[in-house]
Order: structure tokens, then C-alpha cells, then sequence
């Protein structure tokens, strides 16, 4: 597992001049060639049904509403976008299936997805093997490699982005040394308590205490007392499990254990709310969470995010009572898409790879894109912020106090 | 059991055919990309098929099985650049190891008790390859490389997979039709008629079991292979219990009957959308409906029908014993009894 | 460490309630229904969507949960075993069962979705309690409400003794004029009903999360073959011992390897006293 | 001269003596009948002559040698083969197939070698598939080799079962009530089935029901009452005999 950090900020000079001329390049053959009206044909990997699928339906909505908005604007470059969605129920060996079926049947243009890590480690080389442009929105850092996966660029945060940001916020702000870290046995929670564990011996800290543990474990107070026991002052869970992360809120709150929980976005999530014992345990408790879907001081939300909120609150009938930055990362991905095409000016892979790699600060709702020749990890350093979990409204959080 | 007549030989060699041209005639590689996913379930199938069909053992854990012959591959491949191909037998053989192993405690235990123990089995491989995540990469998985040339093409994979599954449904085939297949079948149905003429029950049961272990391991190597990818979450229980349902509902003690359930049951969910969307729904509806309705499985329903209607004229009734052929053939028996000095 | 215990000792009632619900029905129909834990799940489940969703009072949501549960063992018992039991081929009720099984959890993953949700308090307590939540209490109160009252029902009631009777012989009951096939449901329908009782419970401890039928049923049969097949002090014992042992081992050494050394306790058990700590060698059909 | 021997066997089930004492010799070519109400042990003393119980006391002995510790898979392999009250046939497979499963122990093809379809299976396949034939239309069955077992009716499902013990080259076998539930004719049938097994030189055991069956072809006849042996003789003195008229043969 490579934990080489690649900078997030490229060079901007010679990538945007090569841009130019090849922008040039290709708008000159497409001009000889006549206007292309066939459909970009956009394949979307989504676990609409099985485990974690709310993370999917969310994105969903984010990615119908952007396919819908631009194909009533007259597609891209007068072409309309063709979604073939596929639900994966969250298997693998299903994921495996449709990515085959979307490279070798539908022909795609573009693949975005799948959603959860375990789906995307399976599917990402036979995209790279098709050729196919994929649009990652994985966590997982081996899911991007300039070399195995030219044309895998992720939009979504990288998982070690997440935990870098935690761990600054536990040590830096919170002044706190103590770590105890808490994983679960799913493939994703026990990759990432390693990874937090690595991340944290950088900074020259080890954990007081470390444990995985069972996903569906029906009580936590054992594992909670230990890591008290240990004399932690800082509990870090990273696990996407909703009933996971409540337990450990609960357990804490049980035995009044006056200590801050830091760790995955799902701990402030609106089903962990129903979970809770008491409304007051989501105090003290703060998480990775995005700019984009962050209050300022003023309590506003920024201008991007605001806008794509009040355009899509029809479709949410009003209220949204999920994390809204999943809509956004969905719109971004289509919205990527639409650039790439038109910079390229074609559905041409190499193209396509081309206007990807050249890419920089590309403005859009969940963040600010850049990718480089060597960097395949779009999304910036800092479009992390950590947020404040019992602040949910509209899908959105309040800051973490500094 | 008995001969195979001419129009079955037919319809043999037109299926071999039509299954080695594939490449050639299928719609697109998608496509082919199934056919070679049912091809490796089928390897596992065939030999499962043997313990859950023929000898009535209710393994549904193989999944274990396979992910241990998929690891294997995955591991001694990619990390230590073992012949892809001498791989595939050594995945076998741990395979049949492993199934070996298993099965020494558990195929003493009764029905249920084996059953839990193989779900049991399978639980605790998925929990050991994401512990033990120094081997097998944990949660992250592994990536898994494919064949050498010729076998590096979507094509050529398929081929090479249809003659892996060739090999051994011509495996299990011979061991259903001659003295083994008659051996299972009496452990299935009549323990005690096993035991009146002599079958050794226990070592019968091991020594298939084990043969299962090693398809299960091929197939894994194959199956990961395909995959391109594992993780834990690859191998999930649900996979163990779609293999089982394929033969039960295919049919105990048919070969073609759980082929056509394994090509059904993953064809199916691909070509209807609101299948898919059910899942598991679907295959415990088709499980419980084929236990209520015909519990030897549609495999049976279509010998049947064959054997209707292949019935011709009334047949002579009543027993003619034929005393000098009787009294000839036994004491030829006895005569050969003498000979070879009843050596046992 | 007193709350390890505990906590070891509600989870292991619940397996010792599983288990009970499988000897319920086998001492009737000699089946072990892979239906059993997810009968749980649907005391949990149904629990859960009575109170938080319909909004109904804690007692009426209790006999909800008993019901369905009831309703479900019934279903069992009509679908999957009354037709199976009357041919003779040994094992088609582990496919039965397992089928229906697997539709139950299916089902309720689509309906209720599978992320685990939240078990209402029943008992007005405060969450700081400790060892003396109620979550912890309520599952080991109702296992031991459970097994007084299904010894009170063999020994002093009547169809109690129509129980025991089918229980040793069913072909001599049946000569006798009892009505096995009617005692066989009505067995089925306690075990639901008993079974729903446990599920819900232990609703705080487990919330109401689909996936938990399966991991019963492996569990609470576990618990069954260590402490012996149809004895119900062994059900007890032995889910009591797997709870604490299980609790114990992931407190020391952590839940990295829970299964298989739950597991390997059965396997232990099994190859040295393959009947069961409390077992009597004649009910193991071997 | 080959001999299957009980020597004063005696077994309990429990508190209840089902066998006190007993003995019993089964000679090569002889038919030896096992009579007695029901009850008396019959059942259990083939049942221990054949491995399916062990005995509690006495021995189990085949031209001299113990078999009383040996399993029920032995016996096929020292030539002692038995038929069922209660047929135990394999309904999904062929008669042909039954009849060849008596051949088990014969077979030495393994696993991998009948799995390759190597020499030895196959050339073991088409020897025993020869003899299973000669041996069904011997009996009678010549008609039904391809049918499958479960379409027999009652007296085939006998039959057959017989032929399954000779196809396993028993020098002894031992029937459990062949004749019940067959017709007259069928009886005839039976008879000179056995008839011709004695003549071949196989020792026939027969535990009947059917007495006027057994005292046509017997050679000898042993009488049991409540575990018991009351008399040992040939058919005409058993016939003749006064305690076995009170307890069995009325009169």
C-alpha cells in the first residue's frame, strides 16, 4: 500500500499552454469532420439497492439533475447525454458483471462510479483496460495510479485526505495525544484504521489503543472502557457503519465519558441521530466534512452550493434530511464530464484524457478540480473542513470550533 | 447410467460445438464475459454437484472454498510470478487440502449440523482473509493478474475456461455413471443398503468432498482471475448459497439438470432487471418452490417427460426366473470366487 | 470488566432464547429450522416499526412483536415443514427452511432497509444505568420469564404433556389420537411467539437490523449443540457460555477473530462429547 | 465345509433380553429356515449375523474366524449378503444400477481412476454390467433391467434385492421374510430360486413367516420363542413337534 502523497497543486504553465494547443488541435479536426450528434453515452455504477445505498441514492439525484439540466440546455456541444445507470446492490462480482456490460455492450463513453471502495477496486481495472474514462468516486487511495489507471480521475476526497484532516484536527486543534482507534472488520474500516494508524506514526504519534471490531456488535461499552483504560483523551473511529459509529457514541455517552470523537463522515449523519440515546451524545463529536456543504460565519453556505440547493428543493419536496454533499459530488461528476467533452472536443478517450490531465481549478459545486499528468486525485487539499456533528440542516454542518 | 443413445450423442456434439464457437457467433464480448462467469461457477458446480446431488451432503459454504483457490492465485501470481497456469493446479490442490481438512470433522456430524459447519466454514474464511490482511491485502483486496498468451484475451480466457469445465464435467460425469456414482447415490438415499453391500461411508463422503474442494479451488483461481479484483466482500455468503440453490434446483443426481440451473440462475438476473432488484428473494422463492413442488428438481421433470416419451409398446409383465441362466451365472461367479481365492 | 460480563451475559440470553425456540419446535417435528433466528429479527424488527413508526404504546408493540412472531413460526410450519415432513426424504426440510429463510431477510432488508435503526427504551431509565440498563437486563429477564414458563407448560399443563408424548413418539401419539400434525403447528407457533418475546427484548442491544436472523441462527444453534440437542437446561448453559466466552475473547484478544473462535468452541465440544454437555446420546440423529 | 456360525449369541436391548443363548449353523448348500411368532428374535439374529448389531455375549464366526467385532461393510467382502423386509432399493436409479451396486466390494477402481475412466473401471464396469444382466434375467427381472427401481412393484423389489446379493458373489445369503406378500405363483418363483442357490452351492437363510413355504425347501429349520431356540431339526420333525406347535403352528 503506497502512502506517497503527490502535491495537490501542479505547475499551472506548461499544462494550460499544451491545453491550449491541443484544444486547438482537436477543434480544428472537429471542424473538418462536421458536427457529431450522437449521444455521449455516460454509464453510472450505483448501489441503489443493498448496503450503504444512501450514499448512492443521494448521488443519484445529483447526477440525474445534471445529466437533465444539460440535456435541456441542448446537451454537450450539441450532444445529449445517454445515462445508463446499473444497480449493484453493493456486490462486487455484480459491479464486475455491469462494468463489462457498460464497456463491452453499451460502448460507453465515460463510466462514473461505483460507490463504495470494495465495488471500484474490482471494476477500475477493466475500465483501465477498455480504456474507458472513469470518474472515481471511491475513497480508497489505490483506486488512482497514473501508470496502472491513466484515465481513472477520481473527484471525490481521498480517504487519506479525510483521516489527514482528523488526525490535524484531533492533534493541532483539539491539542489532544492520546489516540484510540476504532475500525471494523469490513475491508473498508480495517484499510482505514491501518491507514490512520500510519498516518498517525508521521506525526509521531502512536495509538494508546487500537481495535477492530465486529460491524453489527451489539455493544461497545467494553471496547469504549478499554480505550479509557488505556487513558485515551481522543477517540477516532473510521468506519462507514451507521450502527457502528452510534454504539460508540452511545457507549460513551453511557459511561459520561468526557471525551471528543473525531473520524468518519458518517458519524454525522441523520440516521446516526435516530440511533442515539440521548440528543445531547452527538455533542463533542466532529468529522471530515466538505467546505461546500459548510456554514460560514455569516450562516451561509457557499454561492455554488446555495444555488444547485435551491434549484433542486422541488425535487427534495422541501426538505433535505440527508448529507447534501453526496448531490453535489453526483452533479460534479456529469459536470466533469460535460468539460472534458468539450475541451477535448470529442469522445475521443486519448482526448478525453488529455483535457482531464490538463484540468486545473476547475470550478464546481462539491470543489475546485485539478489534475495533473501525474495526479489523479482532483479534489484539493482544502475543500476538507472539519464540521461540527450535531449541526445538521439542509444537508450541511457548522464548522468545528478552532 | 445406462448407454447413451445416438440422439444424445447429438445433442452433445452440437452443444460442444456451438459452445467452442462461441466467440465467433456471440452478440459481444459482454456476452462472452458471462458465458466464461458461468463457465466458472460450473467448474465449482460440477464437483459440488457430486456432494450436495449425488451423495445428499448440504455443503453450502463452498464459497470458502473458492476464496481460498482465489487468494492463492491472487497471491502466488501477482506477488510471487508463478506460472499462471501451474498455479491453477496448485490452487486445486490447496483446495482439495482445505476441503480435506473440513471435511475430516464434518462429515461425521448429521445433515444440519454439516450444514452449519460448512456456512460456519465459510464465515470464518472471509474473517481470516481480512485479519490476516499482510497475505491477502484485508479489506483492500488484491489485485488479481490474468493467463499468459493465448489465454490474455477475452477469448482466449473463455476457451480456457470451457476446457477446465469440459475436464472436469467429463470427470464428474464418469464418476456419476460407473461403480462411484452408484457408491454416492446409496450414501444419498439408503445408508443401510450402502452398508449391506459394503461401501465404505465415511471415506466415500472425504474423498469426494475433497474432490469438490480442488474444483472449488480451481475454479476460484479462474473466477479471480475473471474477476480481476478480490477483496473479502468478493466472497460473500450469498455467493455459497447461489451455488447450492443452482443444483437443487437443477436436480439431485443429474449432471445436465444443475448445468442448466448454474446457466439459468446467472444468465437470468442479467437479462431481467426487476430479478436483479429481488436478489436472494428470488432464488429462496425458486428454492422453496422446487422443494414443494418437485423435489428432485427440474432436471427430473425433464428425464421424465424424455422417458415418456420414449416408452414404446406395452412391456412383457410378470417374473419368468430362468433357472439354468441363474444357476450358470452363479456358479461362473463361484468358479471365479475360487480362482481368485477370495482375496479380501 | 463487570460490564464485559454483562454484556456477555444479555447477548448470550439471546442465544440461549434461540436456542430454546429451535428445541420448541424439534421436540415436536425432530426439524432444526434454519427460520429460527431471523424469528428473533422479526421480534426486533416489527418492534421497532410498531413503536417508531406507527407510534403505538410499548405493551401493544410488545404483543405485536409476539404475534408476528407467532404468525411466522405458523408460516413455517404450513410452508415449509407440514408438506416436507410427509415424504421421506430426510433433509428437504434444511432446504425449506433455508429457502424461506433467506426470503424472510430478503424481504425485510428491501421493506426496512439494511442499515441497523434504532430500538425505543422501554422502560423509563436513564442511559448512565451501567451494568444496570435495561438492555442488558431485559433480554436475560425474558429468557429466564421463557424457561420457567415453557417448564411450567411441559410439566403442569396439558398440552404440555401432548408435547412431551409427541416429543418421545410421535407414531405412538399418533396411535393414541393425538393430533400430531396440530400439535406440531401449535408448537411452531410458540416457538414465533417465544422467539418474537426474545427479539424484542433485546431490541436495545441488537437494533432493529435484518441481517441479524442469520447470525442467530448459526449462533443460537451453536449454543444448542454445546449445551445438547433438545435439552433446555443446555440451551441455557450453552448459550450463556458461548455470550461470555464470545464477549470474553473479543475483550482480550479483539473481534478480529470472533467467528471462528466462536466456532472452534463448537468444534471442541463437538468432538468430545458429540452429544452435548446436556444431551442424551439417543436424541443426536446421527 | 463353509460354515456361518452364531454360537450361543445372546443381546439385550436395555433392560429386554431379545436373544438368550442361541445357536444357529449355516452350512454351504443348504437352505436353512429361521421361524417363530413375532417377536422371538428372528430378526435380531439375523440382524447380528449380519453386523448390523454386535452381539452382547457369544460369537459371530465365519469357517472359524470371529466376525463379531467386524462392521456391516465387512460382510460383503467375506460373502455374506442379505435381503431386507422392508426392500432397500435405490428408487432413482435403473434395476440394472441396483443390481450392480451389490458389486461394490469387487471393484478396486479408486476415485481418480474411474473419475479418468481409466482401463480397470471401465473393464470392471462392463465384467460386473455382464454378470449383473445374466444374474437379473436369471431371476427373472430380464424384462425391467432399464426401469427404474422405484416403478417395481412389491415382488420385483424382492427379486431384485436377491439379485444385488448374488452379484456380490455371496456364498451366504441370508432373506428376510422373501415370501411375504407375494402370490402363490410368486412364491413358486422364489422356491426354485433358492432351490437353484443351494444346488450352485450357496448356504440360503431364511427367515419366513410362511411355514408351508419354509418346510418345502428347507434342509433344516430353526425355531425361536422369546429369544429363545426351541427346536432345531429337519422340516419334518419341527413340523411334528409339540412345543412348536403350541407356540407357533397351532393346531
Amino acid at each position: 500500500m503506497t502512502t506517497d502523497r503527490i502535491p495537490a497543486r501542479m505547475h499551472r504553465g506548461p499544462a494550460t499552454v499544451s491545453a491550449a494547443g491541443l484544444a486547438l488541435a482537436v477543434g480544428l479536426f472537429a471542424g473538418t469532420a462536421g458536427a457529431d450528434t450522437t449521444p455521449v453515452k455516460i454509464g453510472w455504477l450505483s448501489s441503489l439497492t443493498g448496503p450503504l445505498s444512501s450514499a448512492a441514492v443521494a448521488e443519484n439525484q445529483g447526477v440525474k439533475f445534471a445529466v437533465d439540466e444539460i440535456n435541456k440546455a441542448g446537451g454537450i456541444d450539441g450532444r445529449k447525454i445517454e445515462l445508463i445507470t446499473r444497480d449493484t446492490a453493493g456486490d462486487p462480482t455484480k459491479a464486475v458483471n455491469f462494468a463489462q456490460q457498460l464497456v463491452l455492450s453499451e460502448k460507453v463513453d465515460f463510466v462514473i462510479g461505483p460507490v463504495n471502495s470494495g465495488e471500484s477496486l474490482a471494476t477500475v481495472p477493466i475500465l483501465a483496460r477498455a480504456g474507458v474514462p472513469n470518474i472515481i468516486i471511491g475513497t480508497v487511495d489505490e483506486l488512482t495510479d497514473p501508470q496502472k489507471y491513466p484515465r481513472a480521475f477520481r473527484a471525490i476526497a481521498t480517504n487519506e485526505q479525510w483521516i489527514g484532516s482528523a488526525n490535524d484536527y484531533a492533534i493541532k486543534t483539539l491539542k489532544r495525544s492520546k489516540v484510540a482507534i476504532i475500525g471494523d472488520t469490513t475491508g473498508y474500516g480495517t484499510s482505514s484504521a491501518k491507514k490512520a494508524e500510519a498516518l498517525l506514526a508521521d506525526a509521531g504519534i502512536k495509538p494508546v489503543y487500537s481495535v477492530l471490531i465486529d460491524a453489527n456488535k451489539t455493544d461497545l461499552t467494553d471496547e469504549m472502557t478499554k480505550a479509557r483504560a488505556a487513558g485515551a483523551d481522543v477517540v477516532m473511529p473510521w468506519s462507514a457503519a451507521t450502527g457502528l459509529l452510534a454504539r460508540v457514541l452511545n457507549a460513551r455517552g453511557n459511561m459520561q465519558w468526557d471525551v471528543p470523537v473525531v473520524g468518519h463522515p458518517a458519524i454525522m449523519g441523520l440516521p446516526i441521530k435516530d440511533l442515539l440515546n440521548k440528543p445531547e451524545y452527538w455533542e463533542q463529536t466532529y468529522a471530515a466534512g466538505y467546505s461546500s456543504t459548510t456554514y460560514g460565519v455569516d450562516g451561509k453556505l457557499p454561492g455554488p452550493t446555495t444555488a444547485l440547493m435551491d434549484k433542486m428543493r422541488p425535487e427534495f419536496g422541501g426538505t433535505i434530511n440527508f448529507t447534501f454533499w453526496w448531490v453535489t459530488l453526483g452533479y460534479d461528476t456529469v459536470k466533469i464530464i460535460e468539460h472534458a467533452v468539450k475541451t477535448a472536443g470529442s469522445t475521443d478517450k486519448a482526448a478525453v484524457q488529455k483535457a482531464l490531465e490538463s484540468t486545473q481549478n476547475l470550478k464546481g459545486t462539491y470543489a475546485d478540480y485539478s489534475w495533473g499528468p501525474k495526479q489523479r486525485n482532483g479534489f484539493p487539499d482544502s475543500g476538507i473542513v472539519i464540521n461540527k456533528a450535531n449541526t445538521f440542516k439542509d444537508g450541511s454542518f457548522e464548522a468545528a470550533p478552532h | 447410467m445406462t448407454t447413451s443413445s445416438l440422439p444424445r450423442l447429438g445433442t452433445l456434439a452440437v452443444g460442444g460445438i456451438l459452445a467452442v464457437t462461441l466467440p465467433f457467433w456471440v452478440g459481444d464480448f459482454y456476452q462472452l464475459h458471462l458465458a466464461a462467469l458461468i463457465g466458472v461457477y460450473w467448474v465449482l458446480i460440477s464437483g459440488l454437484n457430486l456432494v450436495v446431488g449425488y451423495t445428499g451432503q448440504l455443503s453450502i459454504g463452498h464459497v470458502g472454498l473458492l476464496s481460498i483457490g482465489s487468494y492463492a492465485f491472487a497471491i502466488l501470481v501477482g506477488r510471487y510470478g508463478v506460472d499462471p497456469l501451474l498455479t491453477l493446479a496448485l490452487a486445486g490442490g490447496l483446495g482439495g487440502l482445505c476441503g480435506f481438512l473440513l471435511g475430516l470433522p464434518s462429515l461425521r456430524l448429521p445433515g444440519f449440523y454439516f450444514a452449519m459447519a460448512t456456512m460456519a466454514f465459510a464465515l470464518i474464511m472471509a474473517e481470516l482473509s481480512l485479519a490476516q490482511g499482510d497475505l491477502t491485502g484485508g479489506g483492500a483486496g488484491l489485485p488479481v493478474p490474468g493467463f499468459a498468451a493465448p489465454f490474455d484475451t477475452p477469448t482466449g480466457f473463455y476457451w480456457l475456461v470451457l476446457l477446465v469445465a469440459a475436464l472436469i464435467t467429463w470427470m464428474t460425469w464418469n464418476v456419476a455413471r460407473l461403480m462411484w456414482g452408484r457408491g454416492l447415490i446409496a450414501l444419498r438415499d439408503s445408508e443401510v443398503a450402502a452398508a449391506a453391500v459394503g461401501v465404505p461411508i465415511f471415506r466415500l463422503k472425504l474423498t469426494v468432498f475433497t474432490f469438490s474442494g480442488v474444483t472449488a479451488g480451481i475454479g476460484g483461481a479462474l473466477f479471480a482471475s475473471l474477476q480481476s479484483y478480490i477483496t473479502p466482500e468478493t466472497f460473500v455468503f450469498e455467493l455459497g448459497l447461489f451455488f447450492f440453490v443452482c443444483i437443487i434446483i437443477g436436480g439431485r443426481g443429474s449432471i445436465l439438470g444443475p448445468f442448466v440451473g448454474t446457466v439459468v440462475l446467472t444468465a437470468l438476473p442479467e437479462m431481467v432487471a426487476p430479478l436483479a432488484k429481488l436478489g436472494n428473494f428470488f432464488y429462496g422463492l425458486l428454492l422453496l418452490a422446487v422443494v414443494l413442488v418437485v423435489p428432485e428438481g427440474i432436471g427430473h421433470v425433464i428425464k421424465s417427460v424424455m422417458a415418456r416419451l420414449q416408452k414404446k409398446g406395452p412391456e412383457p409383465k410378470g417374473l419368468q426366473p430362468d433357472i439354468g441362466r441363474l444357476a450358470a451365472a452363479v456358479r461362473r461367479g463361484m468358479r471365479q470366487d475360487i480362482q481368485r481365492g477370495h482375496a479380501s | 470488566m463487570l460490564t464485559v460480563l454483562v454484556s456477555g451475559l444479555a447477548i448470550g440470553a439471546l442465544y440461549a432464547a434461540t436456542g430454546l425456540a429451535y428445541n420448541i419446535m424439534f421436540s415436536t417435528s425432530k426439524v432444526l429450522s434454519v427460520t429460527t433466528g431471523h424469528i428473533c429479527m422479526l421480534g426486533g424488527v416489527f418492534g421497532a416499526y410498531f413503536m417508531l413508526d406507527l407510534g403505538l404504546p410499548a405493551p401493544v408493540a410488545l404483543v405485536g412483536a409476539v404475534l408476528v412472531g407467532a404468525a411466522f413460526g405458523l408460516l413455517t410450519e404450513v410452508i415449509a415443514i407440514r408438506r416436507v415432513l410427509a415424504r421421506s426424504d430426510e433433509h428437504l426440510w434444511l432446504l425449506s427452511t433455508l429457502a424461506l429463510a433467506t426470503m424472510v431477510q430478503q424481504a425485510v432488508g428491501l421493506w426496512w432497509g439494511t442499515e441497523p435503526r434504532p430500538f425505543p427504551r422501554l422502560a423509563d431509565q436513564d442511559f448512565t444505568a451501567g451494568v444496570l440498563d435495561q438492555k442488558y437486563w431485559l433480554p436475560i429477564a425474558a429468557v429466564v420469564a421463557m424457561a420457567l414458563g415453557l417448564e411450567f407448560f411441559y410439566r403442569r399443563t396439558m398440552y404440555g404433556k401432548v408435547f412431551q408424548a409427541v416429543s418421545e413418539d410421535a407414531f405412538a401419539a399418533r396411535a393414541r389420537g393425538i393430533a400430531t400434525d396440530r400439535t406440531r403447528a401449535l408448537s411452531f407457533a410458540i416457538a414465533g411467539a417465544l422467539g418474537g418475546l426474545a427479539g424484542f427484548a433485546a431490541g436495545q442491544l441488537t437494533f432493529a437490523f435484518f441481517a441479524l436472523g442469520l447470525t442467530l441462527t448459526l449462533y443460537g444453534f451453536i449454543a444448542l449443540a454445546v449445551g445438547g440437542l433438545g435439552s433446555n437446561v443446555g440451551a441455557l448453559v450453552g448459550g450463556v457460555a458461548l455470550g461470555l466466552f464470545q464477549t470474553l475473547a473479543t475483550y482480550l484478544f479483539g473481534g478480529e477473530y470472533q467467528q471462528t473462535i466462536a466456532v472452534g468452541l463448537l468444534m471442541v465440544v463437538l468432538l468430545v462429547k458429540p452429544e452435548g454437555l446436556f444431551g442424551s446420546k439417543k436424541v443426536r440423529p446421527v | 465345509m463353509s460354515t456361518l456360525v452364531a454360537d450361543t449369541v445372546s443381546k439385550r436391548f436395555g433392560g429386554v433380553t431379545a436373544l438368550s443363548n442361541v445357536s444357529l449353523e449355516l452350512r454351504e448348500g443348504e437352505i436353512h429356515g429361521l421361524i417363530g411368532p413375532n417377536g422371538s428374535g428372528k430378526t435380531t439374529l439375523l440382524n447380528l449375523l449380519t453386523g448390523y448389531y454386535q452381539v452382547d455375549e457369544g460369537d459371530i464366526r465365519l469357517d472359524g474366524e470371529s466376525l463379531a467385532r467386524s462392521p456391516v461393510q465387512q460382510r460383503p467382502r467375506v460373502g455374506v449378503a442379505r435381503t431386507f423386509q422392508k426392500p432397500r432399493l435405490l428408487g432413482s436409479l435403473s434395476v440394472l444400477d441396483n443390481a450392480m451396486l451389490g458389486g461394490w466390494c469387487e471393484t478396486r477402481a479408486g476415485f481418480l481412476e474411474t473419475a479418468l475412466a481409466l482401463p480397470r473401471a471401465r473393464r470392471e464396469e462392463r465384467a460386473l454390467r455382464d454378470r449383473a444382466e445374466e444374474l437379473l434375467h436369471g431371476v427373472g427381472l430380464g424384462y425391467a433391467i432399464h426401469r427404474r427401481a422405484s416403478l417395481l412393484d412389491h415382488a420385483e423389489q424382492r427379486f431384485l434385492e436377491i439379485a444385488r446379493g448374488l452379484v456380490m458373489r455371496a456364498r451366504f445369503i441370508l432373506l428376510d421374510e422373501p415370501a411375504g406378500g407375494l402370490t402363490e405363483g410368486e412364491i413358486e418363483h422364489l422356491a426354485s430360486i433358492v432351490t437353484a442357490l443351494r444346488d450352485a452351492g450357496i448356504g440360503v437363510l431364511l427367515v419366513e413367516h410362511h411355514t408351508d413355504f419354509v418346510f418345502s425347501v428347507c434342509d433344516r429349520v430353526t425355531t425361536l420363542n422369546l429369544g429363545r431356540m426351541i427346536k432345531h431339526a429337519t422340516p419334518a420333525e419341527v413340523r411334528s413337534d409339540p412345543e412348536v406347535i403350541r407356540v407357533y403352528l397351532g393346531a
